[in-house]
């Protein structure tokens, strides 16, 4: 069951010029959550009119807390990074499917950009409920964008890539050298378009099972205004209730 | 006890609230957050006589104020809802609304004539203000003698509640609500969304894939509200009032300015429980001012 | 160096930013803010034959996103602009255009006339879109008719640039923006206000003395952007493009779809020197893009 | 001549649940303000589009600052109070025209509800630049309305007339025994336009001359827009220009 929650600010951390780790704590429980799952954020000043969708990057049912990874890009994020410690926000969740976690044993997750969000708490529900170890590929434009590393140390093998070379290998997660000898035995994806079609690409070539998780934009986040479609095998998704995440398989792509 | 019951010409609703088409899904999207039983009734999105796959993605953008939507009326036909969605709802202790949109006079009709055979669906809103459609939809809306002529067939095919949606898109709306009056029409809801664009500079590209698309939410509320000022003096059936309300003082907006009842559009996607947070705030106002019946306060402007 | 002068079929501007009408009084009380020297222009207030004092107050209301107004062209008339304050602004180095209003077309003609005498001033935008007074104004421009006839009077009254301003209060802008070419307008400016409304709902009565008054400011940029790509598509002469301006990217945005010249109007209520800063804008826009004429992205969509 | 000044807030005090006082300072010299003047403030964040009309309280031209005394009303001063010492605005200034100081030699000075404002300014100026100790009158519903006391002090003799009588007469201003011997030969009054006019009647019937200070609903300030409009014997008139002060013997009251 979706719901409509206050939660209050316990933290909000630049981790770098441009993206913020954004915790809030909630007074009740926390809804399950699957990975793969975001919420639609409400900004409180008047400078927007709808909610944000942000992905649920971590999730701590102890303390009721989720956080958030966010890319600050226009004036609805510029806005959740001026939260302090104590104010409120409301948050709608969970919202969307999630991961398919029988994909495959051996899972390679990719993350480009602010697409790593939503597989910190992929990886760690890989790790702690279901044993698997996976191996997690980042790429970013150089050594700045590479954040939360000790956050993906903990349930996943890190490789790096880095368009500069700052950092890992050089060049885009597609030219990795985990491609060359494939050790996985599916794929989850998450980042710009251009590289998951270049992620999906390889996997068909390949025959490893692929999910990508799509970031359309978005009006009510719960299925009802139909404006965050995705063109499918059966025709217009939407990305908020069918979605986020979809087998490569059903995209046209 | 005061009264929040609202007559339009016959169809009853508990109280003056109604969610509008497109905006409220089938309604069972908002079960998580609303009773929907509270509701004086909700109009499911646009239904037509075949499926529709609706207009390519991307579909929305956000304006000052305002969003943008080109969703053209996506939806799987009238025979999907009739056997797929009216049972889940059908129980329901509300006014389920249908919105029925088509391109052409007999889309109209058909989808009418099945909707009209579902017994617990009191009312149809007959949608000729779509500006995201290529054929028909709003060209029936945008003159007189089109929307008489659509109005007035329909009204043939259908025997309940006909409510029909206006488009604000035109030079003069009361010539246009009169036309519906004139065909038979038991009520007229107003306005659909206006017709609006906006651009990326940087990629120097529509936002929207049709390039243009509908604007709803705050921004519309000044116009839509003199147009149903205006429609409510032109017209002699009850008028229901819509466009950019966000709380309970712009609904009372709408019923000051003549409209018996009022729909929440774009707000839902907002706060998906602000049909019910706009009940309360009825209520209250209605305390603070000493008023016993809702209905004193239509059209007092 | 990059160019920023636009060619309004003859009447040149050093680059393409005017000010709305109604909006910078007469230039003068923008001084202390903004060089006028800079602006590709102003455009005075409405200005009619005679003195006008306009509606009672109040005559202001803030929407979101925007507000409403209803002055009501409230002037001293275009002798005393002639007397008075002609002789202040004559030397300027800018195109200065009086805004000619009027209720009839005897005093759109007799306006017109007085301003054509007055050698400073290149050119005048024709007000046939005002939704603020009671005769004439904007029943002119929501007829493709009555903007014929009034336009093609005018211009045989008057030599220079005939700018003709156009009512976005229309079932279809692009007939009005056709019928004042076919009558001798050598560019269509839009624009102007939409008719909106506001209430209180404390005291149950409008907000404005006038019940319903024109819209302006953000939040009418969507629809205002769609006329202007809609009528610059429909006609050959030049468009000049305003409605909700408040930076240089919406600026912009106007001039991808298709208008040669924007005007700035009620942002300059909130920061009085935002001419200057979109000016700024546009050349750093240019810059970043590598665009060497600002003419080479009008109507590029 | 105008300008448009970036102000940094220097202290942000609440006077009482709904009115605060507001102390920004410029980094440039002052420009030479009038009693009566007032400033338009631009409102920071998007829930509101046009500034906001404020008289100019006090001035301290040495520190470079000015205080705004404000009620919190709606939007737009309810975003004022939340501005953080260290926080800019930006404002418009000085606008508007003055109080006559020549009307007499033993002023009066009337404020009622937010309208005390910029008589505090008047009688700094009368009693520092002229000589003049004046009599200030404040009216409000109650004691917790009754601010700024000790600031009035400094500079004038107090009266004050409350609704309930919780402090200094019960009554309106109007009926405060000031009136019963008067001692004063002008009035300077601002307040709610119910309270100016029943002033303007009392001080037409004593041929005692008066000036109130109006609150038109505004949008540019300067006296571009005609919005604020006042029906004087000259026809309309701008508030914002030819205003805020008026003579009653203009206006049609
Ligand atoms: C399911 C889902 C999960 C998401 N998860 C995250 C996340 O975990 N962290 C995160 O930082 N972001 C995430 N996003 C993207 C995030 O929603 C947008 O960046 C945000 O809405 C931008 O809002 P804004 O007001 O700051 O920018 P706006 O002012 O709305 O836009 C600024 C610029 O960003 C572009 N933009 C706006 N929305 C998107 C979008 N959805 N995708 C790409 N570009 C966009 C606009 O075109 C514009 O150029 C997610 C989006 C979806 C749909
Ligand atoms: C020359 C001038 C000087 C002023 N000086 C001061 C001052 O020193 N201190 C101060 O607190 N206020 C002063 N005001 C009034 C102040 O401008 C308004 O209270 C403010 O603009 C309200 O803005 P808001 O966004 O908070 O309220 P809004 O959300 O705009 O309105 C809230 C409520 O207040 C009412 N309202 C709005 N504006 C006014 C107004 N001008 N007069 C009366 N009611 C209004 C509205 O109708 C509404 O009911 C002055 C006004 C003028 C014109
Ligand atoms: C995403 C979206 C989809 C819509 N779909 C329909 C529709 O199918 N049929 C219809 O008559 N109106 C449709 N509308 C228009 C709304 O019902 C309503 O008339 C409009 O949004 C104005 O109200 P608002 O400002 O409260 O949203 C849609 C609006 C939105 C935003
Ligand atoms: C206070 C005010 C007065 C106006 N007066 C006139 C006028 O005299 N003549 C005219 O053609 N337009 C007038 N307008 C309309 C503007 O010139 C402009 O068309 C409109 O405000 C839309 O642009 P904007 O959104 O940038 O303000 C007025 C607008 C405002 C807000
Ligand atoms: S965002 Fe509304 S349906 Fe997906
Ligand atoms: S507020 Fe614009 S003229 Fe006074």
């Amino acid at each position: 069951m979706k719901s409509i929650v206050d939660f209050t600010v316990k933290s909000n951390k630049e981790l770098n010029s441009s993206t913020i780790l954004l915790i809030v704590e909630s007074k009740e429980e926390l809804p399950r959550i699957l990975p793969g799952q975001f919420v639609n954020v409400k900004i409180d000043n008047n400078s927007v009119l709808l909610r944000r969708p942000i992905s649920i990057h971590d999730v701590d049912y102890k303390n009721r807390q989720i956080s958030l990874y966010i890319k600050v890009l226009g004036k609805g994020t510029a806005s959740l990074k001026e939260l302090e410690v104590g104010d409120i926000v409301n948050i709608l969740l969970p919202l969307g499917n999630s991961f398919d976690i029988s994909l495959g044993k051996k899972p390679l997750l990719i993350g480009g950009g602010c697409g790593v969000a939503p597989l910190l708490y992929l990886a760690k529900v890989l790790f702690e409920d279901h044993n698997i170890k996976p191996t997690v590929l980042i790429g970013a434009r150089s050594e700045e964008d590479i954040l939360q590393v000790n956050e993906y140390k903990k349930y996943a093998d890190l490789l790096i890539s880095t368009e500069d070379g700052s950092l890992g290998e050089k060049g885009y997660p597609t030219n990795h050298t985990v491609w060359d000898n494939p050790e996985f035995d599916c794929i989850y994806c998450c980042g710009p378009e251009i590289m998951m079609k270049a992620i999906a690409v390889k996997s068909k070539e390949m025959n490893i099972p692929c999910e990508v998780s799509l970031e359309n934009t978005m009006a009510c986040g719960i299925g009802a205004c139909l404006c965050c479609v995705q063109d499918t095998d059966k025709g217009h998704q939407c990305v908020c209730t069918d979605g986020p995440v979809f087998n490569i398989n059903v995209l046209k792509w | 006890m005061v009264n929040t019951i609202v007559d339009l010409n016959g169809l009853k609703l508990k109280n003056p609230i109604l969610t509008a088409s497109g905006t409220f899904g089938y309604g069972t999207e908002y079960s998580d957050f609303v009773d929907l039983e509270k509701l004086g009734g909700f109009i499911v999105k646009g239904t037509t006589i075949n499926h529709k796959e609706g207009n390519p993605y991307p579909r929305m953008a956000e304006t000052a104020s305002g969003m943008l939507n080109a969703v053209g009326l996506q939806n799987k036909g009238v025979n999907y809802f009739k056997s797929k969605i009216y049972p889940e709802i059908e129980n329901l202790d509300t006014n389920i609304i249908v919105n029925v949109s088509g391109s052409s006079i007999e889309d109209y009709i058909a989808c009418s004539e099945i909707v009209n055979d579902l017994s617990h669906i009191p009312a149809i809103e007959l949608n000729i203000s779509c500006p995201n459609v290529k054929e028909g939809g709003m060209a029936f809306g945008t003159s007189a003698k089109a929307a008489f002529d659509v109005v007035s067939q329909v009204r043939k095919a259908y025997g309940k509640h006909l409510m029909v949606k206006l488009s604000p898109n035109v030079t003069d709306i009361t010539e246009i609500a009169k036309a519906a009056e004139d065909a038979g029409a038991d009520s007229v809801s107003l306005v659909n969304t206006f017709m609006g664009m906006a651009i990326d500079i940087n990629t120097q590209k529509p936002l929207l894939s049709t390039v243009t698309g509908g604007l709803s939410g705050p921004c519309i509320k000044p116009i839509a509200l003199r147009m149903v000022w205006q429609v409510a003096k032109a017209v002699n059936i009850p008028v229901v009032g819509l466009g950019g309300i966000m709380n309970a003082a712009d609904a009372i907006e709408f019923m000051l300015a003549g409209a018996s009842a009022i729909q929440v559009g774009t707000a839902n996607f907002i706060d998906p429980d602000i049909t019910i947070k706009i009940l309360d705030g009825i209520h209250e106002y209605m305390k603070e001012h000493n008023i016993d019946d809702i209905n004193d306060i239509v059209g007092i402007i």
